[in-house]
């Protein structure tokens, strides 16, 4: 059903899932164009989770942005983006949208208003699957009230009748996961998919992504500005800074031996439960004579 | 009351809250026969601020923790329960006695850009809380917003600039050196590095550290992060739903966490490998470590 | 759900209400005499006092108030004796000049009015939401701007001026149209659609180039929401995010300014009426307005703001149903 | 704001910028922008002759050698019923605009002081409509509670009234007396809710907004937050309806007037002049061209300025 020659080529065993070289992002400003992502390369393989951090203006989103084909209008791209070996840089996007949601799908990181707040959450995940799969309107809501139920909210044939208003922040996200997957896509993004929800619910998203990768063999691109969450889920490191890639490299050797000044300032300057605050420059509080640790329970305060 | 035991003897301490209960009230919809709901944000919380220590608030979003900064800060009345500053019931205290109040508690918010008026001056902005309480400028406008600026690593320079034209970290420093203004003996921020990047917030965070030590006043630090809380504070108290579900000396929380939803909490923060920590340490002194100067992006 | 229409309802008298107080304390306070009025030129001071008697003006002015609402509510009796006309309920008096029941002549008028209302409310909405929707899809083009250059025109030319300007071109110069002249729709509809046709352009166009620029807004903020990025991340054809992702987050809010709109001109479109000769509500209040017909003014007072705050309670209820999140929150 | 009465009932204004542009040279970047857009320099150069024919009104008419009010009866035609002499309404050397028509007043000179009166009223209406609404709208969004209740309602009860049918009757039903001052109270009574509904809103927000809490928290008493923290952040809302402000007002005087409810003559208005025409025009458009076309003219410079202006101050928003 689906003409473009990516879909048409299948998954092409000898190349990557997603290759991408030389991409840079270019944005006019009314002081002339302004590079957003400048000359990054990258290989994402399939079944891997590669990580992309960065701070706030250093380019991640706009590179996954630009993989998806969904960057702002007026926003100009160069370089190659190849997904299973075709290049998607400068196809129509009639033949993008055949892969977006379907074969490549994309979370985004404020689940509320991402969801359109005029429907409900199981006509949004099954125009999906209608839209790329096709079949009865009762079959796509079979498959969202399945999809909800695989992310965990539970009980799904009811719920799939509610509004995004009606779920809390961490199901929100969940829902947002159930429509990205329901065509099973080779490539997942997930921009800063945990950033808005509590540490708590942020670790069960983070499970569930993890849990859903492995049943799926799904690849996945995992942008975020939090180191720890990365050290957590990808099994790669790219580290962004004003546009451009400063390191990419296995996980372990960005974190054990990073090579970039700024990726060893980064790493530095997380606020960590069980490290020794050895860091250097940091003044550890308790080393200060203050208040004398108290042992006795505190039990007015527990109530 | 944590700490009664030890502590008595040397310091009485600095804010006392018992028993702080906020409950709001909403109405529906539908004019004078809509439905009324009482939500309870705060319920029966109690706790001590030492002079010279730094408490802090930890909970996820709805946990209250915001709602018992604002009632400490008195931003808002509390429905029930009382607060004690310096020995005095300040819980209803108006006028001269608010003033007073004020004049030793601040507060540092959350976004930086949000809580400095976009209209003013950084001048007008350091400046405000003592022309608020009608106390004179110790040496002029000029020189004394010039420097609480430096004190906060500011250029002095940029004095008649206004908040837009600041980064998020300058912004905040400059929300921190208003605090300051007043010479308080309690600051309170509310989430103040939650908006920052990281690279960012440990500079705010070294910056609080070290005013605290110039200055010696206490701390009530709100947050939702224990790893950005375990740096700064010396005792943490845990809140969940209105509630404080746990208390302690800082240390004793992250080691020997009794309650359950602490528990939930420190395992919920995602690890790196303690392994690559170290040998990447190691790799660092070899090298005679190149630190990178940590510049704020513009 | 019931709770908050009641709820609603009740607002709705307290300012009917309120209305008609303000209405009659002006009105009482400012007007010359009826009764001198109604005795006409050829009077006696005994014959002023009757009709004060039976028009009940000799009473205190809150029974007079009194007598006024509870006609409206339960209909009143004036005079006495012999003399004794009752007015059924809803009754809003006698109109000073022609003595014919204000609720019969209401009525009467009615029709016309809402003829003119319902014909420029169907051309202003298609016309200005249509170019307001495809102006904001195309933001920035060509189209967009000039459309939306000749929305600010139109929304600024007085509607006297452009009803002046329309009658010298179409009726008298070129010929046409005929004069506008109410003409009901059974004797013959052809007629009848040429002598409202200019009422309705000229009604409809200060509103279509207003629902032009706002239904514009509206697009182009609905499609900078974050919905929009997500629907189209999804892989749907762009017709499809349209129809189904902007147009209704981007319309729901023109629904709710239309209804008050739409209600504030049931209560008669006095300017263009008057310049047209229709014999509306409008007219009919400007011409009791030239002679001083007391009850013929507060009738259409308080009719006019009958529908205004009905208008608003179907909206809210209109706005709970489009809304989902409105919807969840209101039961 | 009061484009209200001009189109019969209520047709909402869009929205006028939320929140609050970054200052440090806005006004400058407003002004450059500004100059940049054909639009807004067009309308702004009609809007200061109008402003100039308004001011210097009576050395026109010493210049045109006619007064507001001196009949010409050479420029009409007595046979014709008073026609103007000439073709497009008598305009001529001595009559540049043309004359009325059966009593030879001169157009160009009426028009100057019509419009001397337009801009009085309608500058009176939005200074008086902006300070009740802005002060009513700022107590409201600040105070809340039984404040808020109170101007609310007010204003809902307001705006729920028939303005024009109502503003009609009340003044037909008033003395003549001062109809000027008569015309600025009750444009503005009805006039402000329409801005105070906007600043309450966002009063509302800023309240909520951190630095109003930290001014509060810095021992700022309510005036000090209400007119030094919030009343600076309301500037560009404040700008832009008040320039949308004046060409409503305007439009509703010349339509008071034309229903002969407003300005009583002999005192020139566009309104009654318009109304005038009614019964010549099929014999003499021009009558009703000239002061229709200032009207309009006025209206749509006044309502492009103000749209241009929010574009200025939103576009400084969004950077």
């Amino acid at each position: 059903m689906t003409e473009s020659p990516a879909h048409r080529a299948g998954p092409d065993e000898s190349a990557d899932l997603l290759e991408v070289e030389g991409l840079t992002v270019t944005f006019p400003t009314t002081r002339g164009p302004v590079d957003v992502v400048r000359d990054n390369t990258f290989t994402l393989r399939n079944n891997e989770t590669l990580g992309i951090v960065g701070e706030s203006g250093s380019g991640k989103s706009m590179t996954a942005l630009a993989v998806m084909g969904l960057l702002p209008r007026g926003a100009r791209t160069s370089g190659s983006i190849r997904f299973r070996g075709t290049e998607l840089l400068g196809r129509p996007d009639a033949e993008l949208r055949r892969l977006r949601g379907n074969a490549m799908s994309m979370v985004f990181q404020d689940p509320l208003s991402s969801l359109n707040p005029y429907y409900t959450v199981g006509l949004q995940i099954a125009e999906v699957y209608r839209c790329h799969r096709g079949g009865s309107r009762r079959a796509a809501r079979r498959m969202a009230i399945d999809a909800l139920g695989r992310v965990g909210i539970p009980d799904p044939a009811e719920r799939v009748d509610r509004y995004p208003h009606q779920f809390s922040g961490g199901q929100r996200q969940r829902i947002m996961i159930a429509m990205a997957l329901i065509c099973e896509p080779a490539l997942l993004i997930a921009d800063e998919p945990t950033t808005a929800l509590d540490v708590t619910v942020q670790s069960q998203i983070l499970e569930l992504l993890a849990e859903l990768k492995r049943q799926t063999g799904t690849g996945m691109l995992f942008i975020t500005h939090d180191l720890a969450v990365i050290a957590t889920i990808a099994q790669r490191v790219l580290v962004m800074r004003d546009g451009e890639q400063l390191e990419y490299a296995d996980t372990e050797r960005v974190f054990s031996a990073p090579r970039h000044p700024y990726t060893r300032m980064l790493l530095e300057s997380i606020p960590r439960i069980d490290d020794e605050l050895a860091a250097p420059g940091v003044v550890s509080p308790t080393a200060r004579p203050a208040r004398p640790t108290d042992p006795a329970p505190a039990q007015e305060e527990v109530r | 009351m944590t700490g009664s035991r030890g502590s008595q003897a040397d310091a009485p301490p600095l804010l006392r809250a018992r028993d702080l209960t906020k409950r709001f009230t909403t109405r529906g919809g539908g004019g004078p026969l809509g439905r009324k709901s009482v939500f309870t944000a705060v319920d029966s919380v109690s706790f001590e601020v030492f002079p010279h220590e730094t408490l802090a608030l930890v909970g996820e979003s709805g946990s209250g923790k915001s709602t018992t900064a604002r009632l400490v800060a008195k931003l808002m009345e509390a429905t029930d329960g009382t607060i004690e500053f310096a020995g005095r019931d300040v819980t209803h205290a108006r006028g001269t006695d608010l003033a007073r109040f004020r004049n030793d508690v601040q507060v540092v918010f959350q976004d930086p850009f949000s809580s400095l008026n976009p209209r003013h001056t950084v001048e007008r902005i350091l400046t405000a809380p003592l022309v608020y309480q009608g106390l004179p400028i110790p040496g002029g406008r000029r020189a004394f917003a010039g420097e609480l600026m430096e004190r906060v690593g500011l250029n002095p320079d940029h004095l008649h600039r206004y908040p837009a034209q600041f980064s998020g970290g300058q912004a905040q420093r400059i929300g921190i050196a208003r605090a300051l203004a007043v010479g308080p003996k309690l600051v309170i921020c509310d989430e103040a590095v939650s908006a920052l990047d990281v690279s960012v917030q440990a500079q705010v965070m070294d910056l609080l550290l070290r005013l605290q030590r110039e200055s010696g006043f206490s701390y009530l630090f709100i947050a939702h992060d224990l790893a950005v809380v375990r740096r700064i504070s010396h005792r943490i108290a845990v809140m969940k739903q209105g509630v404080i579900v746990e208390s302690g000396p800082c240390a004793e929380v992250f080691e020997r966490p009794r309650d359950p939803y602490t528990r939930t909490l420190l395992a919920a923060i995602p690890r790196i490998d303690p392994e690559w920590d170290r040998r990447r340490r190691e790799g660092a002194a070899e090298h005679a470590s190149i630190t990178a100067s940590p510049e704020e992006l513009p | 759900m019931l709770r908050y229409v009641a709820g609603r309802l009740s607002w709705v008298l307290v300012i009917l209400l309120a209305v008609c107080v303000f209405t009659y304390v002006i009105f009482f306070q400012l007007s010359p005499d009826p009764a001198v009025m109604i005795c006409g030129k050829t009077c006696t001071p005994e014959r002023i006092d009757t009709i004060r008697t039976s028009l009940g003006l000799d009473r205190p002015f809150l029974q007079q108030l009194g007598d006024f609402l509870r006609g409206i509510v339960a209909g009143r009796d004036y005079g006495s004796g012999a003399n004794l006309v009752h007015c059924p309920a809803p009754c809003l008096g006698y109109s000073f000049q022609s003595g014919q029941s204000v609720w019969e002549m209401v009525l009467e008028r009615l029709p016309v009015s809402v003829t003119v209302a319902v014909g420029a409310a169907v051309l202003w909405l298609l016309g200005g939401v249509t170019i307001g929707l495809l102006s904001g899809v195309k933001e920035g083009t060509w189209w967009d701007r000039s459309t939306m250059a000749l929305a600010l025109g139109g929304s600024s030319i007085p509607p006297y001026v452009l009803a002046l300007a329309l009658q010298y071109l179409l009726v008298v110069k070129w010929q046409v149209l005929p004069f506008p002249a109410a003409i009901p729709f059974g004797d013959d509809p052809v007629a009848w659609f040429q002598s409202y046709l200019m009422p309705w352009i000229v009604l409809a166009i200060g509103y279509a180039c207003l629902y032009a620029r706002m239904t514009r807004a509206n697009v182009i903020d609905t499609l900078a929401e974050n919905f929009m990025r997500t629907a189209r991340a999804k892989g749907l054809g762009p017709v499809l995010i349209l129809r189904r992702h902007a147009l209704r987050p981007a319309l729901t809010p023109i629904v709710t300014i239309f209804g008050m709109d739409f209600a504030g001109l049931l209560g008669g479109a006095l300017i263009t009426e008057t310049v047209f000769g229709l014999n509306g509500v409008g007219k009919m209040a400007s011409d009791a307005i030239a002679k001083n017909d007391q009850p013929v003014i507060m009738a259409v007072t308080l009719l006019a703001a009958f529908f205004v705050v009905i208008g608003n309670v179907v909206v809210d209820l209109l706005y709970t149903a489009l809304d989902p999140r409105v919807r969840t929150t209101a039961s | 704001m009061a484009t209200t009465t001009l189109h019969e009932a209520q047709p909402s204004l869009p929205s006028p910028p939320t929140g609050a542009a970054p200052p440090g040279g806005t006004a400058r970047r407003v002004l450059r922008e500004l100059r940049r857009d054909i639009g807004a320099v067009l309308s702004t150069a009609f809007l200061v002759l109008i402003v100039l024919m308004a001011l210097f009104a009576p050395l026109i008419g010493t210049l045109a050698g006619h007064g507001p009010d001196t009949f010409d009866s050479a420029a009409v035609d007595k046979d014709l019923g008073g026609l103007p002499k000439g073709s497009l309404g008598g305009i001529s050397g001595d009559h540049w605009l043309g004359v009325e028509p059966q009593n030879g007043r001169d157009i160009l000179v009426r028009i100057a002081y019509g419009a001397r009166i337009s801009m009085l009223i309608a500058v009176s209406a939005t200074l008086l409509t902006t300070v009740i609404g802005v002060v009513l709208g700022l107590l409201a969004g600040f105070y809340g509670r039984w404040v808020d209740q109170v101007i609310s309602r007010l204003m809902d009860f307001l705006m729920a009234f028939p303005a024009l049918i109502f503003m009609i009757a009340v003044l037909s039903a008033l003395p003549a007396g001062n109809r000027p001052v008569l015309l600025v109270i009750v444009l503005s009574v009805f006039g402000w809710p329409y801005l105070a509904r906007v600043v309450r809103g966002q009063t509302l927000t800023l309240t909520g907004r951190e630095f109003v809490e930290a001014a509060r928290a810095s021992g700022a008493g309510s005036r000090a937050l209400i007119f030094a923290e919030i009343l600076p952040n309301l500037r560009s809302t404040i700008i832009v309806m008040t320039t949308l402000a004046v060409p409503g007002y305007i439009g509703t005087e010349a339509g008071l007037s034309f229903l002969g409810v407003g300005v009583t003559p002999p005192t020139a208005s566009w309104g009654q002049m318009i109304a005038n025409s009614v019964s010549w025009y099929q014999v003499d458009p021009m009558y009703f061209v000239i002061p229709g076309a200032f009207l309009f003219g006025t209206v749509l410079a006044l309502t492009v300025v103000g749209d241009r202006l929010r574009h200025a101050l939103d576009a400084g928003e969004a950077s």
